[in-house]
């Protein structure tokens, strides 16, 4: 972490760079929070431990607006996001020094928590994790509170950087659409209660659209009056639904499936199965794709092939 | 509703101008018949039906609905359908997964020559939601009174 | 003082819940939000906030105002009923209860909001001491005390039982209705648990944070304060900590179009949002760190300068646990003490 | 607030007897912004219109809705109704209620509510219509033509004696078509030759006609009035400026074995060959497949014996880009493979031919040099049959569900024609019915049985076997006498169905002309404008839209004619003005809608906005109206709705959805 921070001072110091974004210290260990550092002053408040979860590349839409370049540090899975934002020219590549940064799993204290551990006074980022709380000190296996995303890690390579710094890892341990084929497997009724459990606690924060780098309308659908469908109220369970499948469908094809959007929901609401449903039945149908991969390829949705299969195989047994 | 009334949904089907509305045009003028549940809403092409549009007819009350286009290799504007192809294909299979009966949507592909068929597309489709019942699944509780 | 075996609980809920409807924390899909008890339901004492605060049980995050219904070209208009049956919200920590304080004194002054008025008059509240306060918790700042929460009842949870405390007529109606499980108990389980909260809330990293300067005479000050502009900046712009904080009481009012006539509802709003105000003009904060800074100002220096003093946070810390961010009121708060503002 | 007034039309009966017209009246009125509503006869008749326009004048209308027919047939009609009372016409809807309605439904109150609700949907839709105002673009006044037959040659004439030029793209060496293959036509039997030659040369020498041979038309783009084309002029190796049509390098040429396409394989050509005596032009192309020159590097020949110096084994195809003001498609037909039909024998015995190879055998010009004989063993036959409707009027999925129309008329002719030449032949017709609907035409086949003795005899064929004496034995059932037949032939001639050449497939693409499930090129309207595209600026001549005989292709030609000029006349065009329009305030310069779009009618520009006081440089979606067809395809490809369908918006769509769904 020390080499990252100088080296980023360096490159803030000789000018090539206007800015950083990284992270800040937080009040602990677990809680960076993602910033920008303009002056090697802020830089003493840099941070990059194994916490540091925030796919930063979001934020290099705005960062485009501003004069100059910005370092922007980038872990493997990040820099598909920021591929793709490129693709979509929401950002500019020329306004960027990507530091493609190691990653071995990034550590959730909601993990930590969900092992049943309460008022966690301090927490390190080893493996394992040993954790201070008001009710006794304990220790965690670094596995157990990485965080669901990373079990299913895309791979230790970035797509896109200007220099690396560190060690990456891949950490995959889990088949990424388990999940995905169990609900298929499910009848109709054991899936619908299944969402409609899931969704019934959605309470439309939009923390997952405002955070998901596909998601970077300058005004989503659901705020815009172009549709009706500017709706804030969970009167009726439609309205989550309505919500998080368009969502989804606005993202097929341009999700690199970093994760945030179930990392950050409040209510634990595992969204990223929308978008990995869609990943797989994209990868069955018409071929493997990962967006983000390659700036210049044709996104699925906006292209096709004559001998496409017909929607009709939805209900003559599912794709599979 | 009581028992005894017959179930009589409510159906949307979007046709593209070009090939499927004149479908049905061509089933009305040879009075092919098909239950009178189906309304019909006339778009370009198939391809300018969003799924917003879909999930709209379910929030509303619909029970079901089918989407008619040119045959691919046919579209008017050469390549909408496909695309229509893709992102329906899309759709529904997301429909499947969070647990909608998935006969509620359909697309066919129906030329400005196929009167027939469309009247037997919609008499099937027809069939077909009458015995999947009253969308219960999809729809906006605030529009069931 | 009463108390019933925990494994009674459950009789407890059913006897409450056949005389009127019963909210409580219940786990469903893996989180525990306040939700109405049914035989089948998850029961959730254990976690000690729920995602949500207790807000929807007195102001729903959305709800009728009135319905319009069309007949030819005639429109009438007919008002949504108001809360006319009691109902018992179980399990509110002593910070939920002062956040419902807070909203009262939004929508209970003049003009009084009949919708939220309604339902505080025929809600009861039974409380639950907080027995294992967690890391974010600094309800104690703002002079609450989770050992021994305001509410009509009071209760504790120990190992083996709930002790239960009326406190207001209204708790003692409620505890005649379930007076036939209950038996009389000693203070002694009770004193000892609250003595044991109040030593861990003095061992709470947050707990005695100082509000100085924070304060309705804050406004100028803290408003231009050029610490805004690098605070804000992580901001997602979502609603999260709006949306799980037990005092934020800013809502939208919109309309639905039900086929047959329309839906008046208003639903909770967030100031994080773009469109939060939106008018014809555009928005009168047109950026997010405005929007950011609106937040902190209203809980912190607005609410207070007009609410004699009274803070609209009640360090329940849910914001703090949720933000994507990690942004919370109390980096905020530390920020402006570190500049020694 | 619009102020809508709704106009049900009873159609006569067609309407009023399924749909209680005053019911949809009443119920209209009910809805949010109709001022007015009212019933009548014949609402597209004058007086129809002269009520909508009354009722515009007097209650200030900003909308109308009218329920009758499909859009389709008169939405244009009510749409110039509403301009001229001076409403915009694009503030016109139609409900659909006879085609979708009361031609389909029987029960009064059914169709009755239905109709209701149509008319909802109609009126909450154009409660959002917005006036549209229709753009302009220029006209290039020259017009192409796809297809050297009779149709596209009488087109081009037709369009070049009205002053305009026009070229033809022909993809064979040689002008002329099918017409060219054929002996004599019916029902004259005047020599196809002799009056197809003569049009031809009429072409060739026409000063505002240039005509492209050997020839494919690559790449379209554009639009009516201004269509871009790439045409392909493949390498003839011939030079055609040279070349003086001597005719001495076919006779030279040393590969003599290819297939002839014009005799439809019953004979061979030369490497380097003119399809024909009369080839217009008369420049002979090598086939590079066949020239042993282009296969070894050894031979030369033509070069050698080549007196002009014409052969240019180095030539190369060029690419011509021409602009077009219309397209006429004249792509004309070919006759359907017979893979399917194992039971005709067509692939065992050279004995059982079809028509067309018929009419090469009656051809003075063609392998036979007109003598008809047997093609296996040169014998003169002495009993033929003819099979109708080989894969016409076909029930599976073998061959074509319509009627190829000529076949009736050309098996009289050819049966007319052999018993006329050869009176010691049989001639026997199995047919399912016999269609004679033209002038003279059933006069003529009366003349083949009555006159000539040829023997119909109405049913199907079920086989048709070699046998070893060389003979064909025919197995069929005779409907009328309710028999079996079997009887032997020397030949067995099939009227094999028609179909749209394969190129047309292609063709129609690049086009985007909208073509129906048999390739045939659907019309823009099947009655009213027959020989028009829906595809704005092309046109159809000839058996590319429908199955026909000469004197239809030749008028439906003129026909399209007529349309060519009537658009090349005109300086302007109005352009359709329900195009897609971003709004710039919601767009975020993804790229995404411009990679759906056909037409390549959205770019990209960086432009300064003030977004509600924010005041920035965004790269944001530009629509070229001109291009732009409105499909829609962008406006799905839109996550944020930037992008929206004038004339169909999603907010409009979306009414309509609510509407019915109410």
């Amino acid at each position: 972490m020390q080499g990252l921070k100088a080296r980023a001072l360096e490159l803030l110091n000789d000018g090539t760079v206007s800015r950083v974004l990284g992270w800040k210290i937080g009040e602990n260990t677990y809680d960076p929070e993602p910033a920008f550092f303009e002056t090697a002053e802020a830089m003493e408040q840099f941070v990059y431990n194994n916490f540091c979860a925030a796919n930063l590349s979001k934020y290099m839409i705005e960062a485009s607006k501003l004069e100059g370049k910005t370092l922007v540090c980038l872990k493997p899975c990040d820099s598909y996001s920021f591929n793709q934002l490129l693709a979509e020219h929401r950002i500019d590549r020329e306004k960027a020094y990507i530091i493609g940064v190691g990653c071995k799993g990034k550590l959730s204290i909601e993990k930590v928590k969900q092992s049943g551990l309460k008022g966690i006074l301090s927490v390190t980022d080893t493996d394992p994790l040993k954790v201070e709380t008001l009710y006794g000190d304990a220790e965690v296996a670094y596995k157990d509170a990485m965080l669901d995303r990373c079990h299913v890690c895309k791979g230790k390579e970035h797509v896109v950087y200007d220099e690396l710094y560190g060690e990456s890892e891949d950490t995959s341990d889990a088949d990424r659409f388990e999940q995905v084929r169990a609900i298929e497997a499910m009848s109709p009724e054991e899936k619908f209660a299944f969402f409609q459990a899931e969704l019934s606690k959605c309470i439309r924060c939009n923390a997952c659209r405002n955070v998901c780098p596909a998601c970077s309308c300058r005004k989503c659908v659901f705020d815009s009056n172009k549709f009706d469908s500017a709706q804030k109220a969970n009167v009726d369970s439609f309205e989550e639904k309505m919500f998080h499948i368009i969502r989804a469908f606005h993202v097929a094809g341009r999700c690199t499936d970093c994760g945030e959007c179930s990392r950050v929901c409040p209510q634990g609401i595992p969204l990223h199965l929308f978008n990995r449903k869609f990943i797989k039945d994209i990868n069955a149908l018409y071929g493997e794709y990962q967006a983000g991969a390659d700036v210049d390829a044709k996104g699925p949705l906006t292209s096709f092939t004559t001998e496409d299969a017909e929607p009709g195989v939805v209900s003559q047994g599912g794709i599979v | 509703m009581s028992v005894n009334e017959e179930f009589r949904p409510k159906i949307v089907a979007f046709c593209c101008n070009w090939c499927s509305y004149a479908g049905a045009d061509l089933a009305g003028s040879s009075r092919l018949a098909y239950p009178a549940d189906v309304k019909i809403i006339r778009v370009p092409c198939s391809c300018r039906v969003n799924p917003m549009f879909i999930l709209r007819a379910f929030e509303k009350g619909a029970d079901g609905v089918i989407l008619c286009g040119c045959h691919p290799g046919d579209c008017h504007y050469s390549t909408g359908n496909y695309y229509t192809r893709r992102r329906m294909t899309m759709l529904f299979s997301m429909l499947d997964f969070i647990g909608v009966e998935n006969g509620r949507t359909r697309v066919e592909w129906v030329s400005a020559a196929e009167g027939v068929k469309f009247s037997t597309t919609m008499n099937d489709f027809v069939a077909k939601i009458r015995s999947l019942g009253k969308n219960v699944r999809l729809g906006d509780l605030r529009c069931k009174d | 003082m009463k108390k019933i075996a925990i494994t009674k609980l459950n009789d407890l809920y059913a006897a409450i819940a056949q005389n009127q409807s019963l909210l409580l924390p219940i786990k469903r899909a893996g989180q525990t939000n306040f939700g109405i008890w049914t035989e089948d339901a998850e029961v959730d004492l254990q976690t000690l906030k729920t995602v949500k605060s207790a807000k929807d049980a007195f102001f729903p995050q959305s709800e009728n105002l009135y319905t319009c219904y069309k007949d030819g070209k005639k429109i009438s208009i007919a008002p949504e009923k108001l809360q006319e049956e009691s109902f018992v919200v179980f399990g509110m920590k002593g910070c939920d209860v002062r956040g419902a304080m807070v909203l009262d004194k939004v929508f209970l002054a003049n003009p009084v909001d009949n919708y939220y008025a309604a339902r505080r008059e025929h809600g009861i509240i039974v409380s639950l001491a907080c027995s294992q306060p967690e890391e974010s918790c600094f309800c104690k700042a703002f002079g609450i005390d989770c050992a021994e929460p305001e509410g009509d009842v009071v209760t504790w949870l120990t190992a083996d039982y709930l002790y239960w405390k009326p406190v207001t007529e209204k708790g003692e109606a409620l505890t005649a209705q379930v007076a036939d499980l209950l038996e009389d108990a000693d203070d002694k389980a009770v004193s000892e648990q609250k003595a044991a909260i109040a030593a861990t809330v003095e061992k709470l990293p947050y707990a005695n944070i100082s509000l100085e300067g924070w304060n309705g005479d804050a406004l100028k000050e803290k408003f231009d304060s050029p610490l805004w502009e690098q605070l804000y900046k992580p901001c997602l712009a979502c609603g999260t900590c709006t949306f799980v904080c037990p005092t934020c009481q800013c809502y939208d009012i919109k309309d639905y179009d039900t086929g047959n006539g329309i839906q008046r509802y208003r639903c909770w709003d967030s100031c994080m949002y773009s469109d939060f105000t939106m008018m014809a003009h555009g928005n009168n904060r047109n950026s997010q760190m405005q929007r950011f800074r609106q937040r902190f100002m209203h809980k912190l220096v607005y609410f207070p300068a007009n609410n004699d003093g009274m803070y609209s946070c009640v360090g329940c810390g849910r914001c703090v646990d949720k933000c994507p961010s990690h942004l919370n009121i109390l980096k905020v708060i530390k920020a402006f003490g570190k500049e020694g503002k | 607030m619009q102020r809508i007034g709704v106009f049900v039309c009873h159609c006569g009966s067609n309407i009023a007897a399924t749909v209680d017209v005053k019911k949809v009246v009443e119920m209209a009125r009910m809805e949010p912004g109709v001022v007015f509503a009212d019933d009548y006869q014949y609402m597209c008749s004058e007086a129809g219109q002269a009520k909508i326009g009354a009722a515009i004048k007097e209650h200030n209308l900003t909308g109308i809705v009218v329920c009758s027919c499909s859009p389709r047939m008169h939405e244009t009609t009510f749409r110039s109704c509403a301009k001229r009372y001076g409403l915009n016409p694009y503030m016109v809807e139609i409900a659909n209620i006879r085609e979708h309605c009361s031609w389909i439904h029987k029960d009064m109150q059914e169709a009755t509510e239905k109709a209701v609700i149509l008319a909802r949907a109609a009126i909450a839709k154009v409660n959002l219509n917005a006036p549209l105002q229709a753009g302009e673009s220029r006209v290039t006044k020259r017009a192409l033509v796809i297809g050297g037959g009779i149709a596209g040659i009488q087109t081009a004439l037709d369009i070049a004696d009205a002053g305009y030029e026009v070229d033809i793209v022909e993809k064979t060496p040689s002008i002329g078509g099918r017409m060219s293959q054929l002996d004599k036509t019916f029902p004259t039997l005047d020599c196809s030759a002799c009056i197809l030659t003569p049009k031809m040369v009429d072409a060739a020498g026409h000063e505002k006609i240039k005509i492209y041979t050997y020839s494919e038309v690559e790449k379209v783009s554009g639009f009516v009035g201004d269509f871009t084309v790439d045409i392909r002029k493949k390498a003839r190796s011939v030079d055609a400026t040279k070349c003086t049509g001597c005719g001495v390098c076919q006779e030279k040429c040393p590969s003599k074995k290819t297939p002839s396409e014009f005799n439809r394989g019953l004979g061979n050509r030369s490497a380097i060959y003119t399809p024909f005596a009369q080839a217009i032009p008369n420049v002979p192309v090598i086939d590079r497949e066949a020239c042993i020159k282009f296969k070894t590097g050894k031979c030369g020949v033509c070069e050698k014996v080549c007196q002009a110096g014409a052969i240019d084994y180095a030539q190369q195809d060029e690419i011509i880009t021409e602009k077009y003001g219309a397209i006429v498609v004249a792509t004309g037909f070919d006759t359907i493979k017979l893979d399917k039909y194992d039971e005709y024998a067509y692939n065992q015995s050279k004995d059982v031919i079809t028509s067309l190879e018929l009419e090469r055998v009656m051809n003075a010009a063609g392998p036979t040099k007109g003598h008809l004989e047997r093609l296996s063993d040169g014998k003169a036959p002495k009993e033929i049959v003819f099979i109708q409707c080989v894969g016409s009027r076909c029930a599976d999925a073998r061959g074509k569900g319509y009627c190829s129309k000529i076949c009736c008329m050309y098996t009289a002719k050819h049966a007319m024609l052999i018993r006329d030449k050869y009176p010691d032949v049989n001639v026997t017709v199995f047919y399912i019915d016999v269609r004679t609907p033209g002038k003279n035409f059933d006069e003529f086949y009366r003349r083949a049985v009555e006159e000539y003795g040829v023997n119909y005899i109405k049913g199907q064929v079920g086989k048709v076997a070699p046998q070893p004496d060389g003979s064909l034995l025919v197995q069929a059932a005779d409907l009328l006498d309710n028999r079996q037949i079997k009887m032997k032939a020397d030949m067995v001639v099939l009227a094999t169905a028609i179909e749209p050449d394969p190129s047309v497939r292609g063709i129609a693409t690049m086009l985007t002309a909208s073509i129906d499930t048999n390739n045939f090129l659907t019309e823009a309207h099947p009655k009213l404008r027959p020989v028009e595209s829906p595809t704005a600026g092309v046109f159809l001549s000839g058996v590319c839209q429908g199955p026909k005989d000469i004197p239809e292709t030749v008028a439906q030609a003129g026909a399209a004619a007529v349309k060519v000029i009537g658009l090349l006349a005109k300086d302007k065009l109005t352009t359709n003005p329900c195009t897609a329009k971003p709004d710039e305030l919601l767009c975020n310069g993804c790229g995404n809608c411009a990679k759906v779009c056909p037409y390549g009618a959205i770019t990209y520009e960086v432009r300064q906005i003030n977004d509600h006081g924010i005041r920035e440089e965004r790269r944001l979606a530009t629509v070229n109206n001109a291009l732009c067809q409105g499909c829609g395809a962008c406006t799905v490809t839109c996550p944020s709705g930037a992008m929206d369908l004038q004339g169909f918006s999603n907010r409009q769509l979306i009414a309509e959805v609510d509407a019915i769904c109410r």
